[in-house]
């Protein structure tokens, strides 16, 4: 494990063709990490996510991507993902291979990736179309009761980035807030990146080890960068841009108006700390309107046993 | 009478729906509305339990995604999703659920995932579709697991058709008694549709839609013209009662006060 | 659910015949359960449980059991459980049918009960005995490349019984420390009973939702006992009597001295309270000796976004 | 040469064999000491992964058992079971775990089970046992898992069987090469024996154990008499090096002060 800047960790950890997982369901979407995967110009990327969000319509629209794997696709209160929805109704800017699940379906393929086992039972899919077209669902019956359960394989990949709120120099990372399905895909991919807002001291993680979700043995990179889910939120830390969310749905319905976008906010700005300068310069009330007020945990007594 | 909007007639109704329930899995926009004021009115023990693995929020402000940290901060329970799809809603937790849609069939069957396409066939259809839709999402286990499933969507001839391009989420199958839980299915599948211009149910033994109340205004001839099949209608179909005085002012004073769901005249 | 006496929530909801699991994987174990269900002398149990410990050692010893399920029979760190060797391998008070897994086996049909699945698949008992003396342990293949694994059914006690910090009156349980299989156990149960050491209001639960392991909706019945747990012990409140486990091991040798003990410390009492006066009476350093001192989590910042 | 104890040396013995291991899986008494010192020689990145879900632990006291809170306050992570079986081990975390035996035979196949017995036939002795040892607990995934596993018992005639009366963990199995991959094994199996009186180790090609090292003052002739099949034994058989100075100043006045585990000359 080594604390790196972002800038590194991907150059040395995600390569063109790699099957790549930003995750965080609805939250801590790590827009800093895809951003320089952007700038760096990887290509051929299978992107996995059960919610590909606004994160992999810019990474499509940039041309990272062959293929996606989700479950489902969207802009979270808003509406489609436009430059997903070109990719694959039209090819532009290239053509996108899908691969779809249902949100439990990505769940199982996670946990199954974590656990090392070759299959991970569900009861779902019945009645549905979603096996006629997805020969990774099958079906199999229980040696019990003749029982019938679909199964899904397990789901590892090559590299996994996932953003947090704090860890510490060693990358034990604790999160709060939304769990969505980060502690399985860290399990399961080859390699981690984990991108925090604070690295704080061992003592911190520390006091409190039943928040910890991820062990430092998993990671290999620890990258702080403050804002690194922006326009996606950091509980306790910034809210969700939402007007950011509602401009992208504008702003992608036309193909020359996302390239636009891309080559200003994007190519245009050197890493995480630029683009938040340019931010804060259209919008000098950032901080101020996203911003939470403060609402602290109850602290709870481990006790000291010596 | 006050004035009302389609989507107020929308949430009044699929709150009142909920009279006696106990746990509600919720979306956001409608349906998280429509629990809310469920909340305050016939269900006031309702517990909503978000797809993001929230239990028992008390969001400060209107949600715009079921992801908004609002949801989070004084909640009872915040749970990763293995948690919530394994032991939540398979584990047989969930009593009602509200779904959206594209497309629904005659037996409650629901498509969210393409739309049309150029290729022949069906497998062709799906990889190469005229539109891509969101998918699943927990869509086709909720339609498995929840006891009840309510389904709120306009009414349109697209939206109501004969045949869904794709099954999503599967409601009645093909209406064959016993059909769902010959396939190990746990819930009873739709129970309601919710529309801007009428409610529909489903019957207990062919498992078909049928038109139960039409909102004020429409008559049953309007609704079928909307619809891609030869709809049944109840005996003694009814007028959907509309909003109350009560109603109105709590969705528009506390639950949704700035319009963002209800104002548009959706 | 209610909030009851000890007394009252194990007469409504354990019965003679329950499948009864008091779990707590070597801490928060429940002995003012077990206590009063040897008072209101409950038969034919069975007991399930990974680590059975003192406690399902004493109601075996009461003679509350007719069949055990587990995966490790021992008194930690001090050596063999006397009572279950005595039921085992001479039929002392009563004979006791045992069902045995490997913890990871156990574990796995909580989960599979919890989760309502048909099976829980886990990379076990290969080359190992266990399959041949359990006809509950089974092998399945994989249908994506052909790997075999162990599939055990789900587990759904009648009852369960968790032993946790702190709970608000709705039963929204929190629980630090470790955290077993308690999750998996209340889930997998047709009825749960929480036993507490504090009942705090619904604000300490809502500052912390993370830290909720078990709904309210779960629970049957919220008991309040502090010290519930002792001569075992909860996280941050009371250490572990590692005297009094010492001193089981002496005890529990010989049939006598068991059923004296029994008549002195559980017949002979009326409840936890009275157990706990006529402990302290005996050891007026009890508290002192067992309180831990002060560890507090660091709290976090959940945010007001509203 | 200063005074030890067989502990002692059991202790110093399986220390040394963790020099720059990372992750060890670990129960309480001798194998926790052993780690501990480790940790303050040959492997000081060493990772102590308890049972009991408890990751980075830095105990303020001896722990009594893997359940002991002192190994919680102050870890860098606690997780529940499922975590812990499923994603440490299953997941291929964990290098080496010290596991215990009341039988175990030449390849290094364990039991933990149950010993002799009244009834005739395999499954009668189970259900009839002559003695009820404590079972499986994880050792059964363990010795599947781990990629190395090291055995720590005494050395007796009782302990190292011909044939095993049950068998709770499995080691080579029959010794047949490549067997372990064959059941879908990932972890090496058995690679260390320590006892009182000797050290033990595994042929690579025939999954055997033989006699690697005898501690001071005993006979290799001494060890075949406790062992109850014939022994092979290394070639330039050697003698295990006893615990040098520091290594006992850090057992007696840093992890076992009291001499809970090492003083009492076990």
């Amino acid at each position: 494990m080594k604390i790196a800047t972002l800038h590194d960790a991907i150059a040395d950890h995600v390569h063109d063709g790699d099957m790549l997982a930003i995750e965080g369901f609805t939250a801590f979407i790590c827009f800093a990490a895809a951003h320089e995967i952007i700038r760096q110009g990887r290509r051929d990327l299978v992107l996995v996510r059960m919610t590909p969000d606004l994160i992999y319509d810019q990474m499509i629209a940039a041309g990272c991507a062959r293929k996606m794997v989700f479950s489902y696709l969207g802009n979270p209160g808003v509406g489609s993902l436009h430059c997903v929805r070109r990719a694959v109704e039209k090819g532009i800017p290239r053509p996108l291979e899908v691969e779809e699940y249902s949100h439990f379906g990505m769940v199982s393929r996670y946990m199954a990736g974590a656990a090392d086992l070759p299959f991970f039972p569900l009861r779902s899919y019945m009645g549905a179309d979603q096996p006629k077209v997805n020969p990774h669902i099958q079906f199999v019956e229980s040696p019990f009761e003749g029982d019938v359960v679909a199964v899904v394989p397990p789901l590892n990949p090559d590299v996994a980035i996932i953003h947090a709120q704090r860890a510490d120099p060693s990358g034990d990372t604790q999160i709060w807030g939304l769990l969505g399905v980060q502690k399985e895909v860290a399990f399961a991919a080859k390699r981690v990146i984990v991108v925090v807002e604070e690295i704080v001291d061992e003592s911190v993680i520390r006091s409190d080890p039943n928040r910890t979700v991820i062990p430092g043995l998993l990671v290999d990179a620890l990258v702080h960068e403050p804002w690194g889910a922006h326009p996606s939120y950091a509980q306790g830390y910034y809210d969700r841009d939402n007007q950011f969310y509602l401009e992208w749905d504008r702003i992608s319905r036309d193909e020359a108006e996302t390239q636009a976008w891309l080559d200003e906010w994007v190519y245009g700005v050197e890493d995480r700390a630029s683009y938040l300068r340019k931010l804060e310069g259209q919008d000098p009330t950032l901080q101020q309107r996203l911003a939470p007020g403060e609402a602290l945990s109850q602290p709870v007594n481990y006790g000291i046993y010596g | 009478m006050t004035e009302y909007t389609p989507a107020e007639m929308m949430i009044t109704s699929s709150a009142r729906a909920l009279a006696g329930e106990r746990v509600v899995f919720v979306g956001v926009g409608l349906p998280n509305i429509a629990c809310n004021l469920a909340r305050h009115t016939v269900a006031p023990d309702l517990e909503l339990v978000y797809e993001s693995g929230v239990f028992g929020s008390r969001p400060a402000r209107l949600p715009l995604s079921i992801g908004d940290p609002t949801l989070v901060s004084g909640a009872t329970l915040v749970c990763g999703m293995p948690d919530l799809f394994m032991y939540y809603l398979q584990g047989g937790r969930i009593e009602v659920a509200f779904l959206g849609a594209a497309q629904i069939d005659r037996f409650g069957n629901i498509n969210t995932t393409v739309i049309g396409g150029r290729s022949p066939g069906f497998v062709g259809r799906y990889e190469q579709p005229k539109v891509r839709l969101p998918g699943s999402g927990g869509a086709c286990e909720i339609a498995i697991h929840a006891q009840k499933v309510f389904v709120i969507m306009r009414l349109s001839p697209r939206g109501f058709v004969d045949q869904i391009d794709f099954c999503t989420s599967a409601g009645h199958l093909d209406g064959e008694p016993g059909g769902r839980a010959a396939l190990g299915m746990p819930g009873a599948g739709p129970q309601l549709v919710v529309t801007d211009k009428a409610i529909f149910r489903f019957a207990r033994d062919t498992g078909e839609m049928y038109l139960s109340s039409v909102h004020p205004g429409i008559t049953a001839e309007e609704v079928q013209a909307q619809v891609g099949w030869p709809l049944k209608v109840a005996d003694g179909l009814k007028t959907t009662v509309p909003p109350t005085v009560e109603e109105l002012r709590l969705i528009r004073e506390e639950l949704d006060p700035e319009g963002a769901y209800t104002g548009k005249g959706e």
